[in-house]
């Protein structure tokens, strides 16, 4: 253990103009969020490894032309970050408004209504309406479950189910399945919930979706939600990816 | 001797699992090989169904949905029988341009088939691919393995008719 | 001054926008000093009028008579508004979107196999498009009043902003969906 | 192998050669295998014994001479004639004229002398000249004595010095000088190190890797040993797309020949250096050409790409240092190391020097395989080289780069090509595609066409590549079937600065290239389009609706 904290060196930056220390290393988000600075963010599971793939997260950095996905951008020395411009919120908007228009996304029905994080993300962000089609997919529902079900039709492809049954459950019974837009959550060999045979059931998954695709039968999905894992798995893994 | 979970998963103990597992054993069943595996398993079956997706997973101590994401994400893997006979048509730019569309469109009307698709009687799957390499001689189709270079409508329907003719005979 | 021309609109939704309009309550009151209703579901008027100044439109495009009355309502009105989430972006009413069938199948579902009595669908009445529109499909629209249904105290914020002739920025005051 | 054994074996076979009046060579590559080549090369060895002049003259199976409109091609030595379009009994009469009697056959001739005029062959040195199956014919022309030369007289920082100082840039697209990205490898901790040979060119329109891995692939071998000495690797990685079956086939025997000879394998060369190459088959995914994809690829797993940071040069492969070039790239090396840093520096233009392999397709009139100078002009290239659109038409646009590449109109023909002059003008070098346009295409359809290509070979990882290139594809589509308003341009040019600005990878920041160029040069067309209903080259509005004239 002491090698590990001897290893890690501060350093210093500034995030919106307020000067920080970070560990060398760490995310620009996590640092951000160790010091009370919102950045909105959607795939990211503190806990699990970060995906990088929705784009809410994205910050810019003094000196490069580029946006940065700050969820899996470590910090350095001096980094200057601006985490709220009007660029960055054009993106934002824009990256909660396909993902709107994904899928058919109808709050009114959702399970997930009042405790969704794609739902926040639009409020926030004020995406009061959408430039682009929707698309009025009619993927079957999967209850064959017992305890949980599975509305791909709602599922934004955050891949937190997949990182937390690999990770954290140690059983990958999820995984995606085809590619691109065509890409679909699936269970063992694209098998229905109910008959895949390396699912634990330990409800992992339905806990940390953001939206409404996985969630337990017959309970309130405010209650069966969790943005956080417990703290002895988060604290345990950002020991293990220090080295 | 093939592995025992084969039966278990479904799979004739013939000489292609033989030779899938020799495949298998050269990979020292190693994970990183699964795509090599899946080239063997599909040169040799024509296709990857559920058992061998199953027995390649259990081989190579993969989880079964990793296989499957694999295979389904590598547009080359196929998990249905195409059919008895193949036209394929390159899509690729140079083909394109020059009227590529038009001789799938033809097919797809003649022989009642979609892209990516096999006739009801399963005699017939068209398939569009990206880019042959034969840019020179574009609009290629490929009918059973034979390359026709500056495609037609009328020369490809033509093929196809005549390899369906035989067939009947 | 002369009072700004309101119209409100009902397409295809539940009303349930319209209630929640008329949940201002004594805040309808005050908000009828300044506009004149020229036309609305809650009011006899049969055609809609010209030189509308603000046309509040609940409900999402089902049919051909309603796709022509939005065309229709858009070129007699400066400032459309699309009230809640049906007109913002189809919701519960384009939810038969998913279902890949013609509107035949949709009607024989509806008025057929779900009907206990009278079992058959409706034929004078206009005929559905094949997909349910939000408004921006079809129209210009100029502001966006999400919810379903918008909270009356939203509508009157938004309402009596535009009538002091600011846009309100809405990031955060209402509730996506 | 020992040092000697090379030098005798080169001398050998070089005399062999001498002791051969002619020499033809047939192409047998991808371009000519279709169109009967196979029959050609056996009618040749036929007629040659049926003349009885096998003792004078050789038949050898090259690959690609570059001329893929004529196939099957056959380049007779000396003098270089090419005959075009060669029947098996047109390859009888061939050697009965021109080799028996000493009379080229002139009405089978390509007597296109233009199409070469401006090419310099570099990376195609060997192309069409030696057996790619024979490891021997690579070596009489001087191959693997790059190899040589590195292991016993250079140090691993002089070999990269040397790269560094010739100003080679990667010829995958992104243009990354060569010799830094060695460096950086080299100077990484972890090990072992990995070398990967980028050959998933998946760029449809785009051949110049493949018939270079046909035509030369010893040359793309040594490229990467010496490359693995260089920043301290032991084993290689060939990513090839299985779409290629002959250039797999060619690899795979190159690589058995190389290990038997021990030119691959322990202790090269009797020095401590040892390396090993084993190939890796791609499955059909455009997006595993990308540097991270690959990765994910050859680990077994979906060639999904990750965010950079960390490169691979600091963890790649397994986490390991790894370095990862084109193909094209790997074959400049030889040649450098042979000819010296100065001599390929004083090609092409400054700051971009050396050659590029484009396949040249199209609406042109010569298509096919060229490599030129980096900074001749567009112009050059699409008149001279491809001496123009066909008869009739009129010149519309070139595309260059792939299917991510921007299209350029008549008024920039005279851009240079070098990255940075393609970059600013809204095209990419990517990996060497030129696809040339004229009046019979709509820029409209077009750009829709390359649109959908990305969305469907998108990973799917990222928002604004995943959806957002499938919404850009909806509203082009409606473009072409009369949808849509002058507003929707706008909307295009915004969700196109999203898409290109915030996705993960190059795949997704590229994507919108076609719809933004076309939108910058051929806005008109758009608007017509939206306006007017009506698409110039008839290739709109087909299915009701529209006055698209046929």
């Amino acid at each position: 253990m002491a090698e590990v904290w001897e290893a890690s060196k501060m350093i210093e930056l500034t995030i919106d103009g307020k000067k920080v220390t970070a560990k060398e290393g760490d995310t620009i988000l996590k640092v951000a969020r160790e010091n009370n600075i919102y950045i909105p963010a959607l795939c990211y599971l503190e806990g699990v490894s970060s995906f990088g793939g929705c784009r809410v997260c994205l910050v810019e950095i003094k000196g490069s032309p580029r946006v940065f996905a700050s969820c899996v951008t470590p910090v350095a020395e001096g980094m200057e970050i601006i985490t709220n411009s009007e660029r960055l919120k054009r993106y934002r908007k824009w990256a909660v408004e396909l993902l709107l228009s994904e899928r058919p996304h109808v709050c009114s029905v959702c399970v997930a209504n009042g405790s969704c994080e794609l739902q926040q993300l639009a409020t926030d962000l004020g995406v009061d309406h959408l430039r682009v089609e929707r698309e009025w997919t009619n993927y079957e529902l999967d209850l064959t479950h017992e305890r949980f079900a599975y509305d791909p039709n709602r599922c934004i492809l955050c891949t937190r189910c997949i990182r937390i049954c690999d990770e954290i459950e140690g059983v990958h019974t999820i995984d995606l399945m085809l590619r691109g837009k065509n890409s679909k959550v699936i269970f063992d060999l694209n098998d229905k919930w109910g008959f895949a045979e390396s699912c634990t059931s330990c409800g992992k998954c339905s806990a940390v979706c953001p939206v409404g695709a996985l969630y337990v039968k017959g309970k309130p999905h405010s209650e069966s939600k969790r943005k956080e894992l417990a703290s002895f798995v988060t604290s345990r893994r950002s020991e293990k990816t220090i080295g | 001797m093939p592995d025992a979970g084969a039966q278990q998963a479904g799979l004739k103990a013939d000489r292609r699992l033989m030779l899938l597992e020799a495949a298998i054993r050269k990979y020292q069943y190693r994970k990183d090989a699964l795509l090599e595996v899946l080239h063997t398993a599909q040169e040799l079956y024509g296709y990857l169904d559920r058992d061998l997706l199953i027995h390649i997973s259990k081989l190579l101590r993969l989880p079964p949905s990793h296989v499957y994401g694999v295979a389904t994400f590598y547009n080359l893997f196929k998990l249905k029988k195409p059919g008895t006979h193949v036209v394929t048509v390159c899509m690729g730019t140079a083909c394109y341009v020059k009227g590529a569309e038009d001789l799938v469109l033809a097919v797809e009307r003649e022989f009642n088939v979609k892209r990516g698709g096999t006739t009801a009687d399963g005699k017939l799957s068209l398939f569009v691919t990206r880019c042959i390499g034969a840019c020179a001689m574009a609009p290629n189709a490929i009918v059973d393995g034979e390359t026709i270079g500056k495609a037609t409508p009328e020369v490809v329907l033509k093929k196809i008719r005549a390899i369906m003719e035989a067939e009947k005979d | 001054m002369a009072k700004v021309r309101l119209a409100t609109v009902w397409l295809s939704g539940c009303s349930g926008c319209h209630m929640s309009f008329l949940d201002q309550d004594e805040k309808l009151l005050e908000l009828a000093g300044k506009i004149e209703l020229v036309y609305s579901p809650i009011a006899d008027i049969k055609d809609f009028p010209e030189n509308v100044d603000i046309t509040l439109v609940e409900g999402a495009v089902g049919n051909e008579e309603q796709l022509e009355l939005l065309k229709k309502i858009r070129k007699n009105t400066k400032m459309l508004i699309a009230l809640g989430d049906c007109a913002v972006n189809g919701n519960v009413t384009a939810l038969r979107n998913s279902l890949n069938n013609s509107v035949e199948e949709v009607l024989e579902r509806a008025y057929v196999e779900n009907a206990t009595i009278k079992q058959n669908a409706p034929t004078n009445v206009p005929r559905l498009l094949k997909r349910v529109l939000a408004l921006n499909e079809v129209v210009k629209v100029d502001f966006y009043i999400p919810g379903c249904p918008p909270p009356a105290n939203l509508i009157n914020y938004v309402l009596n902003e535009l009538l002091e002739g600011r846009v309100p920025p809405l990031e955060g005051r209402f509730k996506y969906g | 192998m020992k040092p000697d054994e090379l030098r005798s074996l080169a001398q050998k076979e070089a005399e062999a050669r001498k002791s051969y009046r002619y020499r033809i060579n047939v192409c047998c590559s991808s371009g000519c295998m279709p169109f009967g080549a196979l029959k050609v090369l056996s009618a040749f060895k036929d007629a040659v014994k049926e003349f009885g002049v096998e003792g004078e003259c050789y038949v050898a199976r090259t690959g690609c001479i570059g001329t893929c409109s004529i196939a099957p091609a056959v380049l007779i030595e000396p003098g270089d004639y090419l005959y075009q379009n060669v029947t098996p009994d047109r390859a009888k009469e061939i050697v009965k004229e021109h080799i028996v009697n000493g009379r080229p056959v002139k009405s089978m001739l390509y007597g296109n002398e233009a199409y070469f005029k401006k090419q310099l062959r570099i990376v195609l040195r060997n192309a069409g000249k030696i057996d790619p199956l024979r490891i021997e014919d690579y070596i009489a022309v001087g191959g693997y004595y790059a190899l040589l030369k590195a292991l016993t007289r250079m140090t691993p920082e002089g070999v990269i010095e040397e790269v560094a100082l010739s100003g080679l840039k990667g010829r995958g697209g992104a243009g990354f000088l060569t010799g830094l990205k060695w460096r950086y490898v080299a100077r990484a901790t972890g090990s072992p190190k990995y070398v990967i040979a980028n050959l998933d060119e998946g760029d449809p329109g785009v051949f110049a890797n493949r018939t270079l891995a046909e035509a030369d692939p010893h040359a793309i071998i040594e490229g990467m040993a010496i490359a693995a000495y260089a920043v301290g690797a032991s084993k290689g990685y060939i990513y090839v797309r299985s779409e290629y079956p002959l250039a797999v086939e060619t690899l795979k025997k190159a690589i058995e020949a190389a290990r038997s000879m021990g030119l691959l394998g322990e202790k090269i060369f009797e020095t401590a250096f040892s390396f090993d190459i084993e190939l890796r088959l791609g499955a059909g995914a455009f997006v595993a050409g990308e540097e991270t994809a690959i990765l994910a690829s050859i680990e077994g797993r979906r060639a999904m790409p990750r965010p950079r940071p960390p490169y691979p040069a600091q963890s790649g492969l397994w986490g390991k240092p790894t370095l990862i070039n084109n193909v094209e790239t790997l074959a400049n090396i030889p040649v450098i190391l042979l000819k010296g840093s100065e001599w390929f520096a004083s090609i092409g233009a400054k700051n971009c020097t050396g050659t590029k392999c484009f396949s040249l397709t199209g609406k042109v009139n010569n298509p096919g395989l060229i490599e030129v100078p980096m900074g001749i002009t567009l112009r050059e290239v699409v008149f001279e080289i491809g001496g123009g659109v066909p008869p009739g038409r009129r010149f519309k646009a070139v595309q260059v780069g792939g299917p991510s590449g921007g299209f350029l109109p008549e008024q920039l023909l005279d851009l240079p090509i070098d990255y940075e002059s393609l970059t600013k003008a809204g095209a990419i070098m990517g990996s060497g595609g030129i696809v040339v346009l004229d009046d019979t295409s709509c820029m409209v359809d077009t750009a829709k066409f390359f649109t959908e290509f990305c969305v469907d070979e998108s990973c799917g990882k990222c928002v604004p590549c995943r959806v957002g290139l499938y919404k850009l594809y909806k509203i082009l589509d409606g473009f072409t079937r009369g949808e849509g308003s002058l507003e929707d341009l706008q909307k295009v040019e915004e969700l196109c600065e999203f898409i290109k600005e915030a996705s993960l990878c190059g795949l997704g920041q590229t994507a919108p290239n076609p719809t933004l160029t076309t939108l910058r040069y051929f806005r008109d067309e758009y608007v017509a389009h939206i306006l007017e209903k009506k698409c110039s080259a008839g290739k709109c509005f087909k299915n009701g609706g529209g006055v698209g004239g046929e």
